[in-house]
């Protein structure tokens, strides 16, 4: 058995935890989109906000400090007090339910019944807002967020497999974080599949999935249930947030991932919820290997950037409804 | 002797119209269609399926140069597939089709619009952005041939080109009397004016066959009177070979010179509309959707 | 008659002044057509052209001199050139109403023994066919739109641009042919003969001879000086004299262009994108317009209403004075300005008449605020009265002497005589032949000197020295006191009200006036509501006393104005009752056309009539009533009589009536 | 209110088809043509034109071409930026001349080095270059309609940033990995580089967006335009009467592009002087023009210019309230100017989905039935 092939299996390892991750986001997406028909673009946007959020409450940051000196001439920056991880979870929490029921009083109510298009317009709208208005929140430099999971290599690991591979390979290198985030993930999907097949509310948003008279005949109202989703969105964009943050601190680019996220719905289908977990492991793998193989040793690297959804591309063109999505039989 | 001979037209009683009753030869009428003989199109055992369901089963008939055939049928019966087998739309799994003789491939739909195939739709399929001429408009498509560059700079051919299309359009529009409406977005118009602007735009690009999917669908007395009268005046003045599926049995039997009956996919009766309303496989088709 | 009123023999005949226009004017539009989407155009050349293929085309299907063409169809140049074209060949056009029924078609060819016609479409030519299996004299129907004509026999049809082209190829041989026969023509011989819809009988064939025509277009066009820049819309029935006059005489005559609408719908249209300089429209178009208007402005927002009131309000003053030329103060003549540029310009705009120089309106009177209404716009709107024997133009107003009550001064060339009776008779060059084949209606109509009484009553305004129209002569009468008896004066002045729908007059051979008066249901209903009066019923509301208020107050008002006017002084009204039904045509109150049938309802309503003379203040009646699904029912009713102040006599006058009633002893 | 329609009629379809049919619209027209080409270049000085002019016209030009696509062909695209990139990259190497090698005899290969293409040139074919690539992009359409197709654009974004990030041939082996406009002059006066004078710069941009925008139009007036607007409304319908999908659809992508990568092209070239493909050509570069079409208005060639108009006001407008007037830090600015680019997105979304065109539209109909109010 020769090395690379071992680092080929760590990388595939990696690329899994990656693909979690994404699945995480993408989730989001195929909620919103399931219950009211909205692909979400600010999904990424909101993971962002939500990490900022968790950041700015836990070390007590003043909101809107910027904007408060600038118009005031003060020099206000925080508070001085420090906030416990769970707390200021919880409170993220609330502020993502909160910005839910925002969006749904003030933006998809007036936008009912658009096409979808204009939905998917809004969003992006929405998206921008959320950026500038997280940035002015909390200021835009790069925070370090620590949820109190370790970091780094995860050196049992490393030992335990040590022994596997031939002449210079030490064994797996996997981040003690990517295991914790993987966990959470998977624990947060189940949840989410299992919910939405065993609670009245699931049955309510596969219901409007399907079509929307019946959702009401469940007797949740349509506009509850856009509330009730956006906010499970929320609640998986602070997940997403927290973990990626945790990883590679709380930035711009952080909204960067929902982009990444695509991509997976693409494979999996806008609709379905196992479509966006494989999708997910598939373009995480997917990529890792890519580059692993063939990006960085022909390519110069950095082929992360596009693989995704290049493979979305290709793979749609040979199959338009995706991994999960039933057949579109056109009729006139 | 034409079959619109047994349509009346003309004032009854009158002298007049006794003798174009009888007139032998309608070619005396200028531009009356040729006596129908000539098959447009022939269909040879037609079976269609959707994945296990099947839509058409083992179905034949021929539509004859300009005459007016009907296809009917209680609501499920396969109209529509069939319709959409002859538009080209849905390919059968068995069976040919021939157009003019020819054994026709399966092909894309817009190349069968070039082969001169047009057709309305049952729920309207108008191009809701646009107005009425332009509309219209699009069904002169096929007909356009001004280049890339022609169009960009526009003052020259393209332009021509444009007014030569714009004519005929607007020949179609004074046809169809909808010159009120001719700027209008279609958006804005009542459901029985759509439906004529629907006929205009497959009207303008001067099909050999004209497929009409339900046209009185959902539409009051007058409005049925007049779609009748516009479909008449069409098959007459253009000659062109109308093939219309309807359930509403009333209006066809007076509009079409031959029907065939389908019921539960299967064809149960096939003549002129007397025959087909004596022909008691068609009477128990239609009494038993009566009681659903 | 003067030399000025006649026209010269090289321009005698409507062919002749034709051809001077394919000269004269060459390239200029002479007609359009709304068709396809566009204005279609031809040019004076260009029409001559048409005609004259067409004159060909005839000849060659066997026209003869002194033939007649009937003309069926709505307004479109072919018809106005098969018109040109049938004089050519010396023949006669007779245009016919496009909406009249078969048997009324059958009627006309039958008597004038049309030998051809020239027709729109399937339409009229089912009708023709229908007719000539009972009128043997037809022979050919020439058609111009050939739609669901195809399967028709056409051993006697044809179609009309295939005339033409026959009529192209036959041009070496036929030409001289045709010249021949076009100046063989007179200006004595008949032009066209037009049907007037009699209210009474059997249509009746007036026959206008190229002079009565040519003349009179060529007075009046000088009267309006109208000139080859003109343009004006077609649109009323061709067969009514009206447009004969406006779009074939004083059009050819002057040169102007013809515009034909695309269809009936698009007529509004059609005339805001024509602009059209000259138009005629009857006074239900003004008012009709005018309504649409003040609607459209109820849902504007109050600013733009506080504007466009202003505006309105400010050109009452200004408006006809400046339209008059009369002088305005400076700032007031400012202020109509910006009024113009912000409000009133657009909705000339709106209505499309802006470019209208000179506009007439006739046929029945028009509510003076109607009036005013459009003149204080700056729209040149005057009156004329005529009637088809006079080729239309009796009198007509002059620039600047405008009154809503007059219909102007003789035209040129027309002497007016007012009858003992009272009745206007005229004498003029454009004063017709004959009734065609009548010979005893002509004698009737026409004396020897060649006076023809119009059958209208009226009378010179003292001050303006303007004809006022009062009544039908044969309405007017005397009160028992002698004094003239004119209800429709009266009844017009009262119609005026909105919230009258109708009323009738009555006093012939009584010692005074009294009305009954039908309610408008919608106008008084909002009143109602405005007012928050409740009713449950039409009776209900028209007994209610406030109605009567309001009613009696317009009554007082119009005594007032009818009281300034010596001679009908006492058709003031002294008592009136508002009927607890309206007058209907399914009871045969009034006609289908909207007019009273005097007669009946003073049958029918004797008992009320007798009440209100005999002073009671109120009276019972039940009456029979039809529904539209023809069932018959009662209603009954207790009517209430009210007495109208009406104004007391001044001495001066009392005295003229006596002489009046003198004068006409027939009647006392 | 200012209209005066009476007497317009049209006697042959070529004025009735005319694109300015009122007389008062087609002067106004007119008269703004002559503003454009014969005051504006005497007023203007360097900040107006680096400011606000340059970027206004450049960005129409994008927005025109991503309208053809998304707003009359129907199909959402997300690579604008990248398309740009494609028309500045590929112009900066017309510009500065490459070398081609070209097979000889024995299977040697001969380098001819090209020389320099002059830079009106070279801007258009940087626009050429940009449509091919757009038509390869645009092939999958076919299969992928809706959001699917937007995402599938995105690999054109990302995929082609990428590439001019890594291939040095592309940005002639810089160090800095950066593409610098070398100094080029039209008819002898400088519209690139250093040392170019306002009006000049303008004047070159100018041309470019007025002879687009007039073929817009006359592309979408034409058969061309109605089979795009068929696709968009209803692509079924279109194919069944005869509108070949594959044909409108590859031709929208084309034109776009060309489009775009002119205004990729003249962004680098005229505008900036010098790009980086990363930050200049990202991602946000595509929703910014997506903003400017729906903002503009979706099919409307005038929406495409008031679209950037607000787009490249906004943030000028913004830092000089904020950052000139009150003195707040720039960063601030471009932040709020986020929260109310975005928040305004939505409610344009909401109140007037067909954009300032359609406002636009509205006003008109309402002073042409003034004092009316229907």
């Amino acid at each position: 058995m020769s090395t690379d092939f071992y680092y080929g299996i760590e990388v595939v390892l990696n690329g899994l935890m990656a693909g979690v991750m994404y699945s995480l986001v993408a989730l989001g997406f195929v909620l919103i989109f399931k219950a009211s028909g909205v692909f979400n673009y600010a999904q990424g946007v909101m993971a962002l906000f939500a990490a900022q959020t968790l950041v700015g409450l836990q070390t007590g940051q003043v909101p809107f400090s910027h904007l408060i000196d600038a118009v005031f001439g003060l020099d206000v920056h925080h508070f001085g007090w420090t906030l416990p991880t769970l707390v200021a979870i919880a409170l993220s929490l609330c502020m993502m339910v909160l910005f839910a029921i925002l969006v749904e009083k003030l933006v998809l109510k007036h936008l009912v019944n658009q096409e979808p298009i204009i939905l998917f317009m809004a969003t992006i709208g929405l998206a921008y807002f959320m950026e500038g208005f997280g940035q002015l929140m909390w200021g835009s430099e790069i925070k370090r967020l620590d949820i109190g999971i370790p970091q780094g290599g995860n050196l049992w690991i490393e030992n335990a497999t040590a022994g596997l591979g031939g002449e210079g390979f030490h064994g797996f290198y996997i981040d003690t974080l990517d295991l914790y985030a993987t966990a959470i993930a998977i624990l947060l999907v189940t949840a989410l599949v299992l919910l939405s097949r065993y609670t009245r509310i699931g049955r309510a948003l596969r219901a409007v999935a399907d079509d929307h008279q019946a959702a009401l005949s469940v007797g949740i109202s349509l506009r509850t249930i856009w509330v009730i989703v956006w906010a499970i969105a929320g609640f998986v964009a602070l997940v997403a947030g927290a973990m990626w943050g945790a990883k590679s601190g709380v930035q711009f680019s952080l909204s960067l991932i929902a982009l990444k996220a695509l991509p997976v719905l693409m494979l999996g289908g806008f609709t379905s919820i196992p479509g966006a977990v494989v999708g997910g492991l598939i373009i995480g793998v997917g990529e890792k290997l890519f580059e692993f193989l063939i990006g960085a040793p022909f390519l110069g690297g950095a082929t992360e950037n596009w693989f995704a959804y290049m493979l979305a591309l290709v793979f749609l063109v040979f199959r338009p409804q995706g991994l999960f999505g039933e057949r579109i039989i056109e009729r006139v | 002797m034409p079959p619109h001979a047994n349509r009346q037209r003309m004032p009854h009683g009158h002298p007049l119209m006794r003798e174009a009753m009888s007139m032998a030869d309608p070619a005396a009428a200028a531009g009356a269609p040729p006596v129908p003989s000539v098959p447009v199109m022939e269909l040879g055992h037609i079976t269609l399926r959707f994945g296990g369901v099947t839509a058409i089963k083992d179905i034949s008939f021929d539509i004859l140069e300009g005459e007016v055939r009907a296809i009917i049928g209680p609501n499920g019966a396969g109209k529509s597939s069939m319709l959409n087998v002859i538009s080209g739309f849905y390919h059968p799994q068995e069976g040919e089709i021939r157009y003019r003789g020819k054994v026709r491939p399966a092909m894309k739909p817009y190349q069968i619009a070039r082969l001169g195939v047009a057709r309305t739709f049952q729920n309207i399929a108008l191009f809701k952005g646009m107005s009425t001429l332009d509309n219209i408009m699009t069904g002169r498509l096929t007909h356009m041939k001004s280049g890339l560059f022609a169009q960009a700079i526009w003052k020259g051919a393209a332009e021509r080109e444009e007014i030569e299309q714009r004519e005929r359009a607007e020949r179609i529009i004074d046809f169809l009397e909808i010159q009120a409406i001719r700027k209008a977005p279609v958006g804005s118009l009542s459901y029985g004016m759509q439906k004529r602007v629907e006929l205009g735009r497959a009207l303008v690009s001067e099909p050999s066959l004209l497929l009409l999917d339900e046209p009185m669908a959902g539409m009051n007395v007058e409005e049925k009177e007049d779609m009748s009268r516009f479909i008449l005046d069409v098959n007459d003045e253009f000659g062109t070979t109308i093939a219309l599926i309807e359930h509403d049995m009333g209006v066809v039997m007076d509009i079409s010179d031959r029907v065939v009956v389908m019921d539960y996919g299967a064809k149960i009766g096939d003549g002129t509309p007397d025959q087909v309303r004596n022909d008691q496989a068609v009477i128990d088709a239609y009494l038993g959707v009566a009681h659903e | 008659m003067t030399t000025t009123t006649t026209v010269p023999p090289e321009l005698g005949t409507f062919p002749r002044v034709v051809q001077r226009n394919a000269t004269t004017f060459g390239e200029r539009p002479a007609y359009r057509e709304k068709a396809f989407g566009i204005w279609q155009g031809w040019t004076w050349i260009q029409a001559h052209e048409q005609v004259r293929a067409l004159a060909i085309g005839l000849i060659d299907l066997g026209v003869e001199p002194a033939d007649k063409i009937a003309v069926i169809g709505r307004n479109r140049p072919a018809f106005y050139w098969t018109m040109i074209a049938a004089q050519y060949v010396g023949a006669i056009p007779v245009p016919v109403y496009q909406d009249s029924s078969a048997d009324e078609v059958a009627y006309v060819m039958e008597h004038c023994g049309a030998r051809f016609a020239v027709v729109d479409d399937q339409e009229q030519v089912d009708k023709l066919l229908d007719v000539s299996a009972r009128t043997p004299i037809l022979e050919r129907i020439v058609y111009v739109d050939p739609r669901g004509l195809r399967k028709y026999d056409h051993a006697l049809l044809h179609d009309f641009a295939a005339v033409q082209e026959k009529g192209r190829t036959l041009r070496a041989e036929l030409d001289p042919e045709l010249d021949r026969r076009a100046a063989l023509a007179a200006g004595g011989d008949a032009a066209v003969i037009l049907y007037t819809s009699g209210t009474t009988g059997r249509p009746k064939g007036v026959v206008l001879t190229h002079d009565n025509v040519l003349a009179t277009a060529k007075n009046t066009c000088a009267f309006d000086s109208l000139s080859e820049h003109e343009s004006i819309l077609a649109y009323l029935p061709m067969a009514w004299v009206g447009d004969f006059v406006f779009s074939m005489a004083q059009a050819t005559w002057a040169g102007f262009c013809v515009n034909c609408p695309e269809n009936a719908g698009t007529m509004h249209k059609d005339l805001q994108e024509i602009g059209a300089t000259y138009f005629f429209a009857p006074p239900r178009f003004f008012e009709g317009l005018l309504t649409s208007i003040r609607i459209r402005m109820e849902d504007a927002s109050a600013f733009k209403r506080w504007l466009f009131d202003g505006a309105i309000e400010r050109a009452r003053a200004v408006g006809p004075a400046l339209l008059e030329g009369r002088d305005v103060s400076l700032p007031a003549r400012l202020l109509h300005r910006l009024d113009h540029a912000l409000i009133l310009g657009p909705l000339l705009n709106a209505t499309g008449l802006s470019a209208v120089r000179v506009g007439y309106t006739a046929g029945e009177a028009i509510g003076p605020e109607i009036f005013d209404f459009y003149r204080s716009l700056g729209i040149n709107l005057k009156q004329l009265y005529g009637q088809t024997e006079a080729c239309v133009f009796v009198t007509q107003q002059p620039d600047g002497e405008v009154h809503p009550d007059t219909v102007g001064v003789p035209c040129p060339g027309v002497e007016i005589r007012i009858d003992d009776s009272g009745e206007v008779l005229y004498r003029s060059p454009g004063a017709f032949r004959e009734y065609y084949k009548n010979p005893e209606a002509t004698a009737d109509t026409k004396d020897a000197q060649g006076w023809v009484s119009t059958g209208d009553a009226g009378f010179f305004d003292s001050s303006s020295g303007h004809l006022r129209i009062i009544d039908r002569a044969k309405d007017v009468g005397r009160l028992a006191n002698g004094h003239l008896f004119a209800p429709k004066f009266t009844e017009n002045k009262l119609k005026f009200y909105p919230d009258i729908l109708e009323t009738v007059v009555f006093g012939r051979d009584r010692t005074f006036c009294t009305a009954f008066i039908n309610i408008d249901l919608t106008a008084v209903g909002n009143w109602a509501e405005r007012n928050n009066i409740a009713y449950a019923s039409y009776q209900e509301l028209a007994a209610h006393p406030k109605v009567y208020g309001s009613i009696q107050s317009h009554i007082e008002a119009v005594n007032r104005s009818v009281a300034e006017d010596e001679r009908l002084f006492d058709c003031q009204v002294h008592r009136f009752l508002v009927l607890h039904k309206e007058l209907d045509a399914d009871d045969g109150e009034i006609t289908r056309t909207g007019k009273v049938r005097r007669r009946t309802v003073e049958q029918k309503y004797a008992t009320l009539i007798e009440a209100m003379h005999d002073g009671s203040d109120q009276v019972y009646i039940e009456t029979e009533i039809t529904y539209e699904d023809g069932r018959k029912g009662a209603i009954r009713a207790t009517l209430e009589i009210r007495d109208a102040r009406v104004e007391p006599r001044a001495d001066a006058a009392a005295r003229e009536p006596a002489a009046d009633a003198a004068r006409a002893p027939a009647h006392a | 209110m200012f209209y005066r329609e009476v007497g317009e009629f049209k006697t042959s379809y070529r004025s009735d088809g005319q694109t300015f049919p009122i007389a008062l619209d087609r002067h106004a027209y007119y008269a703004l043509l002559g503003v454009a080409f014969l005051v504006v270049p005497f007023l203007l000085n360097d900040y107006w034109v680096k400011a606000i002019v340059l970027p206004f016209l450049i960005y129409s030009i994008a927005a025109l071409g991503l309208n053809i696509l998304t707003g009359y062909c129907g199909q959402v695209s997300l690579g604008s930026g990248g398309f740009m990139a494609v028309g500045a990259y590929s112009c900066y190497k017309f510009m500065t001349g490459f070398d081609v090698y070209l097979p000889a005899e024995a299977g040697e290969w001969v380098r001819y080095a090209l020389p320099p293409i002059n830079v009106f040139f070279s801007v258009l074919l940087g626009g050429v270059m940009t449509a091919l690539v757009g038509i390869l992009f645009g092939l999958p359409s076919l299969r992928i309609k809706g959001f699917y197709l937007a995402v599938a654009t995105l690999a054109a974004q990302f995929f082609l940033v990428w590439l001019f990030n890594k291939w040095e041939w592309a940005f002639n082996y810089s160090a800095s990995g950066q593409i610098t406009a070398p100094e080029r002059a039209v008819f002898g006066i400088d519209v690139t580089g250093p040392s170019t004078s306002a009006w000049a710069t303008y004047l070159f941009c100018l041309v470019f967006a007025v002879v687009l925008a007039l073929v817009a139009r006359n592309l979408t007036r034409g058969h061309l335009g109605r089979s795009w607007m068929a696709i968009r409304d209803m692509d079924i319908a279109a194919e069944i009467i005869g509108v070949n999908p594959l044909k409108a659809k590859l031709t929208a992508f084309g034109i776009s592009s060309f489009y775009i990568g002119i205004s990729g092209a003249l962004l680098f070239a005229v505008y900036l002087g010098a790009a980086e493909v990363g930050e200049v050509f990202g991602i946000q570069k595509s929703f910014l023009v997506l903003f400017m079409v729906i903002i503009g208005g979706l099919g409307s060639v005038l929406g495409s210019f008031l679209g950037a108009a607000f787009m490249v006001l906004l943030p000028v407008a913004l830092k000089n309230l904020l950052v000139g007037q009150l003195g707040w830090a720039t960063d601030i600015a471009a932040h709020l100017d986020f929260v109310i680019v975005g928040a305004l997105i939505i409610v344009f979304l909401i109140l007037e989905p067909h954009g300032l065109a359609q406002l636009w539209r509205t006003i008109k109909q309402k002073l042409r039935l003034w004092p009316f109010p229907h």
